[in-house]
C-alpha cells in the first residue's frame, strides 16, 4: 500500500519536475535569443555540444548556454553580506521556489500514458483548485520580502518592499478576473473548468472572457514580475532589487523560482481562457491534451518575451494608478457583464440574442476601458517631445 | 505515516512557529515564525478534511495578514540599526503564571472528562458533503444576513483604518503648517 | 491510535495559551496583535475539530464559523495595524508601556 | 482619438518587423560576429589586445568613428614624453566623478621639443574599472591632451591590477587619434590652429592699436585728421578679431571678450 502511494506519487510529480525546468532552460535560451533579435543583436551563438574531448562541436545556435550557464551558476562563489541576516538569506531562495513549484500541481495536467489510460494520477485533487493557486503564489511576495530584508541592503529593502506593493495590488485585478470564469462555470475546481471548455468553447471566445483573459494577463505580468512591470528588480533604479545581494547557486534558484511562477501563471491563464488542453485531436489521443495544453502555455511566454522586448518600464506610481484606477474597476464591471450576459443568454437560447448580448457587452466593456482611460488620464498633460517626431 | 503522526508533525511546527513568535526579539523573525505557525494551522485544518478553510487560512492569513504586519513594522520601527531588535518584555513571570493558571483551566475539564466520540462520522460523507459548492450554498441561503452584516464591516474596517492611518498625517501636516 | 478529538483540544489549548503568553508580556502593539491573533486561530481549530468529531458535520457549522472568525479577524488586524501606525506618527513609538498619557 | 492600447500594438509591430527582419535583411542585424578563435592567446593585462590595433580599429562595423570607451593621453608626433601635451595640472583629476585618475607631477619643468619647459606627468593612472565613460575629463582638459579612445578590448584573466592604464598604456600618437576618430580630431587641431592664430592675430593687433593708439595721441592737434585716422585705424582691426572669436569653443579663452575691449579703448583715445 505505501509502495502504491509511492509509485502514485512520484508518477504524479515527477514528469511536473522533468517538463517544466527543462522548458525554463530552454525558455531562457529562447528569452535571450528573442530579445537579441529585437535588439538587432545576434545572442547566444557560441556554446554548443562537445563532440570530442579534444575539440570540435556542435554549436545548433548556441543552443548549450543554458547548460553552461548552470554549470557557471553552481561553481560559483556563495557571496553573503556581512550585515546579512544569514538564516533568511539562506532561506528565501528555497522559499521563492517552494510556492512556484507547488502550484504547477493545481494544473490539469495528467499524464494518461503512464499508469493507463484509466486512471491517470495528479498530485492533488482538489475541490478549490483555482483559490488554492492564488493562496499559494501569494506566498511567493514573503520570500521576496524576505529576500530583500535579509540581504541588509537599501536597494534590495526597496525591491523587496515595491514587490509587496506591487503584487499585493495586482492580485485583486487578477483574482476578480478569474472570478469571472469560476462563476460561469461553477466550480472552482481546474478539470471541471477545463471540462467546461471542450471543443471551442474557450472563454477567450466570449467577450467578457476577452477582457477577463487581457485584465489576467496584465496582472499575471505583474504578479511574476515581468516586464514592464519588473519594478521590484528594475536595474536602472535599484540596482537588482531584491536579489542583487545574491550570486551563485542562490541566484540560480531565485531565477528558476520566477520563471516557473511563469509557467504556473500561464497555465493557469490557458486552464481559465484558453480552453486547457482543447485543440484538435484531443478525442482520440489523449496525450495530446497535455502537448496542447503545453503549446498554450509557450506562446503565452512567447508573448511575455515579446512584450519584454517592446515596452519600457512603468513608474511606480503608474504601476499603483494603473491596477487601482483602471483594472480594479474594469474587473468589476466585467463580473457584472458577465453574470448579465450568461443569465440573458441562458433564458433565450437563440442565436440571434446570443449575438446581441455579444456586441452590447464587447461595447460596454470597450466603452469602460476608454473611459476609464480618460478619467486616467485628465489630469496628465499630453507630453511634448523635443527631439522626437 | 498515519493521520497520528502527520498530526504531531504539523502540531510541532505550528506551537514552534507561535512559541518563536512570541518570544523572538527580532520582530521580522517573529512575523515569519508566525507565518510558520498559520501554515501549520492550515496542514491541520487540512488533515481535519475541512480543505475549503485550509485555502482561505493560507490566503487571508499568510497572504494578506503577514503582509500587513510586515508593512507595519517597516513603518513603525526603523528598519536597520538596534532599534528593530530591542523589543523588551514586561512582567514575563506573571504573565507566564497566569498563561499556565488558564492553561490548567482549560486542560483539566478536557482531560477529566474527554468526550469519547464512539463513531465519528466517516471521511468519506464529509469529504461529500463538505464540497465547496456545499460551503457557498449555506453561506447563500442560511446565512445570507450574516455575510452581508460581515460585507458592511469589512468595508466599515477598510474606511477606518484608512482614515486611522491617514488622519494622523493630515494633523502632523497641519502641525507643520503652523 | 487514531486521531480523536482531544489531540485537538490539547492543541489549541497549547496554542490559546502561547498566545495568551504573548499579549500578557510582550511590550511592542504589533507583538500583541499577533499574539491576539495566535488566540483566534487556536479557537478556530477548535471549531473545526468539533466539527469533524461533532454530530451533523453536513450542516457545516465549524467551517463556517471559522470563515466568518477569518474575516473578523481579518477586519481587526486590518484597523489595528493603522491605529498602531496611528499610535506610532503621534508618540513615535509603539511601547505599549510607554503610551501612558492618561495616567498623569 | 485611437483605440485604446493601439500603441502598445504598435510598438509590438516594430519589435515583430525587427525580430523577423534580423533574419533575412542584412541591416537589422549590424552585430558583427566575435572574431575571437579559440586558440588565441588571453590577454595577460589590460593593453594586450588579441588583435593588432590596426586590425581592430579597421573593422569599421565594430568600431567607428563615433564611438568612444575610455580616455588616452595624446601627444603629437615624435618621443612619446617628449611632445606629451599633458602638462600634469590636475584638473581632470578633480573633475573626475567616480575619481578614477590619478597624477603625480613632475617635480621640475622639463623643456619639449617646440615648446616652452613644461611639469609633465610623472604617473598618471586611469583605474578603468572604476571609469563610467562620462568624457567630463576630455571636457575639462585645456590642453587637449586627453580624448577618448575607442579600445574595447579590455577583458584580462585578473579583476585586480591589470584594469589599471599606466602612464605608457595611455600615450597614443596624434596620427593614431586621427585614425580612430577623424572628423572629431581633424576639428580639434583646426580649433588649436584657430586659437593661436587668434592668440597671434590678438597679439599683432593690441600692438597695432597700441601703435595707432599712440599715432593717434600724437596727431590729436590736428583734430578732422586725426578723426579719420582712428577710424581707418578701427577697420582693419575687426575683420582679423572676429572670426577666430566665433570658432573658439573653449569658453575660458580669451578672443571672446576683444571686441567689446576694442570700442572703449577707441573711446578712450578719442
Amino acid at each position: 500500500m505505501t509502495l502504491d502511494l509511492i509509485k502514485d506519487i512520484l508518477l504524479a510529480t515527477v514528469p511536473l519536475l522533468i517538463i517544466f525546468p527543462t522548458m525554463f532552460a530552454l525558455t531562457t535560451w529562447v528569452e535571450r535569443k528573442a530579445l537579441a533579435r529585437i535588439q538587432n543583436r545576434i545572442g547566444p551563438n557560441k556554446v554548443g555540444v562537445p563532440l570530442t574531448p579534444y575539440g570540435g562541436k556542435l554549436s545548433l545556435f548556441g543552443l548549450g548556454q543554458p547548460a553552461a550557464d548552470g554549470i557557471k551558476m553552481l561553481f560559483k562563489e556563495n557571496i553573503v553580506p556581512t550585515g546579512a541576516d544569514r538564516l533568511f538569506h539562506f532561506l528565501a531562495p528555497i522559499l521563492s521556489l517552494i510556492p512556484s513549484m507547488l502550484v504547477l500541481c493545481f494544473l490539469p495536467l495528467d499524464f494518461p500514458w503512464l499508469n493507463g489510460e484509466q486512471n491517470s494520477v495528479k498530485a492533488f485533487m482538489l475541490d478549490g483548485a483555482v483559490i488554492f493557486f492564488f493562496a499559494i503564489t501569494g506566498l511567493n511576495t514573503l520570500a521576496v520580502f524576505m529576500a530583500g530584508w535579509a540581504s541588509r541592503n537599501k536597494y534590495s529593502l526597496l525591491g523587496g518592499m515595491r514587490a509587496i506593493a506591487q503584487m499585493v495590488s495586482y492580485e485583486i485585478p487578477l483574482v476578480l478576473s478569474a472570478v469571472v470564469v469560476v462563476m460561469i462555470v461553477g466550480s472552482l475546481n481546474a478539470d471541471n473548468i477545463a471540462k467546461a471548455q471542450e471543443g471551442w468553447n474557450w472563454f477567450v471566445f466570449q467577450p467578457w472572457g476577452l477582457a477577463a483573459f487581457v485584465i489576467f494577463f496584465i496582472g499575471a505580468l505583474a504578479e511574476t514580475n515581468r516586464s514592464p512591470f519588473d519594478l521590484p528588480e528594475a536595474e536602472s533604479e535599484i540596482i537588482a532589487g531584491y536579489f542583487t545581494e545574491y550570486s551563485g547557486f542562490k541566484f540560480a534558484l531565485f531565477f528558476l523560482g520566477e520563471y516557473i511562477a511563469m509557467f504556473a501563471i500561464s497555465g493557469l491563464a490557458v486552464t481559465l481562457f484558453l480552453g486547457a488542453g482543447a485543440g484538435p485531436g484531443v478525442e482520440s489521443l489523449s496525450w495530446l491534451k497535455i502537448f496542447w495544453f503545453l503549446t498554450k502555455v509557450c506562446i503565452l511566454i512567447g508573448v511575455m518575451i515579446w512584450l519584454r522586448g517592446t515596452l519600457p518600464r512603468l513608474r511606480v506610481d503608474q504601476l499603483m494608478g494603473f491596477a487601482w484606477k483602471f483594472l480594479l474597476p474594469l474587473s468589476i464591471l466585467n463580473i457584472f457583464v458577465a453574470g448579465f450576459a450568461w443569465h440573458i443568454k441562458d433564458a433565450n437560447k437563440e442565436t440571434a440574442t446570443s449575438v446581441v448580448v455579444w456586441i452590447a457587452s464587447i461595447i460596454i466593456l470597450y466603452a469602460a476601458a476608454k473611459g476609464l482611460d480618460r478619467v486616467n488620464r485628465a489630469k496628465v498633460k499630453p507630453r511634448t517631445y523635443q527631439y522626437g517626431e | 505515516m498515519n493521520e497520528v503522526t502527520a498530526f504531531w508533525m504539523l502540531a510541532a511546527i505550528s506551537v514552534l512557529g507561535a512559541l518563536i513568535a512570541v518570544r523572538k526579539r527580532n520582530l521580522v523573525h517573529g512575523v515569519f515564525a508566525l507565518l510558520v505557525f498559520f501554515v501549520g494551522l492550515a496542514g491541520l485544518f487540512l488533515l481535519l478534511l475541512a480543505e475549503f478553510i485550509a485555502v482561505v487560512q493560507i490566503l487571508v492569513y499568510a497572504g494578506a495578514v503577514g503582509i500587513l504586519i510586515l508593512f507595519a513594522i517597516m513603518l513603525t520601527d526603523r528598519v536597520t540599526g538596534r532599534d528593530a531588535f530591542r523589543v523588551t518584555s514586561r512582567g514575563s513571570f506573571w504573565g507566564a503564571l497566569i498563561s499556565l493558571a488558564v492553561f490548567l483551566v482549560i486542560l483539566l475539564p478536557t482531560i477529566q472528562d474527554i468526550p469519547t466520540i464512539e463513531n465519528p462520522t466517516p471521511k468519506e460523507t464529509i469529504v461529500e458533503t463538505s464540497t465547496v459548492k456545499q460551503l457557498g450554498i449555506h453561506l447563500i441561503k442560511p446565512y445570507i444576513i450574516t455575510i452581508e452584516i460581515l460585507a458592511l464591516l469589512l468595508t466599515a474596517a477598510l474606511v477606518g483604518a484608512v482614515t486611522a492611518a491617514q488622519g494622523g498625517r493630515a494633523s502632523e501636516n497641519e502641525e507643520n503648517n503652523k | 491510535m487514531t486521531l480523536a478529538l482531544h489531540h485537538c483540544l490539547i492543541l489549541a489549548a497549547v496554542l490559546f495559551c502561547i498566545g495568551l503568553l504573548g499579549a500578557f508580556s510582550r511590550r511592542n502593539a504589533i507583538v500583541v496583535l499577533f499574539s491576539v491573533e495566535i488566540m483566534l486561530n487556536a479557537a478556530n481549530l477548535n471549531f473545526i475539530a468539533f466539527w469533524r468529531y461533532g454530530t451533523n458535520p453536513e450542516l457545516l457549522h465549524g467551517p463556517l464559523f471559522t470563515l466568518f472568525t477569518i474575516a473578523v479577524a481579518a477586519a481587526e488586524v486590518a484597523v489595528g495595524l493603522a491605529l498602531v501606525i496611528a499610535v506610532y506618527r503621534h508618540f513615535r513609538s509603539v511601547d505599549l508601556e510607554s503610551l501612558d498619557t492618561l495616567k498623569e | 482619438m485611437s483605440v485604446l492600447g493601439s500603441g502598445i500594438f504598435k510598438g509590438m509591430a516594430v519589435t515583430l518587423k525587427n525580430f523577423v527582419g534580423s533574419y533575412f535583411d542584412k541591416e537589422r542585424l549590424t552585430t558583427n560576429e566575435y572574431a575571437w578563435q579559440a586558440n588565441d592567446k588571453l590577454p595577460e593585462r589590460a593593453g594586450d589586445y588579441p588583435k593588432e590595433e590596426a586590425e581592430q580599429l579597421s573593422d569599421t562595423t565594430t568600431v567607428t568613428q563615433y564611438s568612444r570607451n575610455f580616455p588616452m593621453l595624446l601627444h603629437d608626433a615624435g618621443e612619446p614624453m617628449d611632445t606629451v601635451r599633458c602638462v600634469a595640472c590636475q584638473i581632470c583629476e578633480r573633475e573626475c566623478p567616480p575619481q578614477c585618475i590619478y597624477i603625480e607631477k613632475s617635480t621640475e619643468k622639463k623643456e619639449r621639443s617646440g615648446n616652452k619647459a613644461q611639469f609633465y606627468p610623472a604617473t598618471f593612472d586611469i583605474d578603468v574599472s572604476v571609469c563610467m565613460s562620462c568624457q567630463i575629463c576630455v571636457e575639462v582638459c585645456p590642453f587637449d591632451a586627453i580624448v577618448m579612445n575607442s579600445q574595447f578590448e579590455l577583458s584580462t584573466p585578473s579583476r585586480f591590477g591589470e584594469l589599471l592604464l599606466r602612464r605608457d598604456d595611455l600615450l597614443k600618437s596624434n596620427d593614431y587619434y586621427y585614425k580612430i576618430h577623424p572628423e572629431e580630431a581633424s576639428a580639434r587641431d583646426k580649433r588649436i590652429a584657430d586659437e593661436k592664430a587668434a592668440k597671434e592675430a590678438k597679439k599683432k593687433a593690441a600692438e597695432a592699436a597700441k601703435k595707432k593708439a599712440a599715432e593717434a595721441k600724437s596727431k590729436s592737434e590736428a583734430e578732422a585728421k586725426a578723426k579719420e585716422e582712428a577710424e581707418a585705424a578701427s577697420k582693419p582691426t575687426e575683420p582679423s578679431d572676429t572670426p577666430p572669436a566665433e570658432s573658439t569653443a573653449t569658453p575660458s579663452t580669451e578672443p571672446p571678450a576683444t571686441p567689446t575691449t576694442e570700442p572703449e579703448k577707441e573711446g578712450s583715445a578719442e
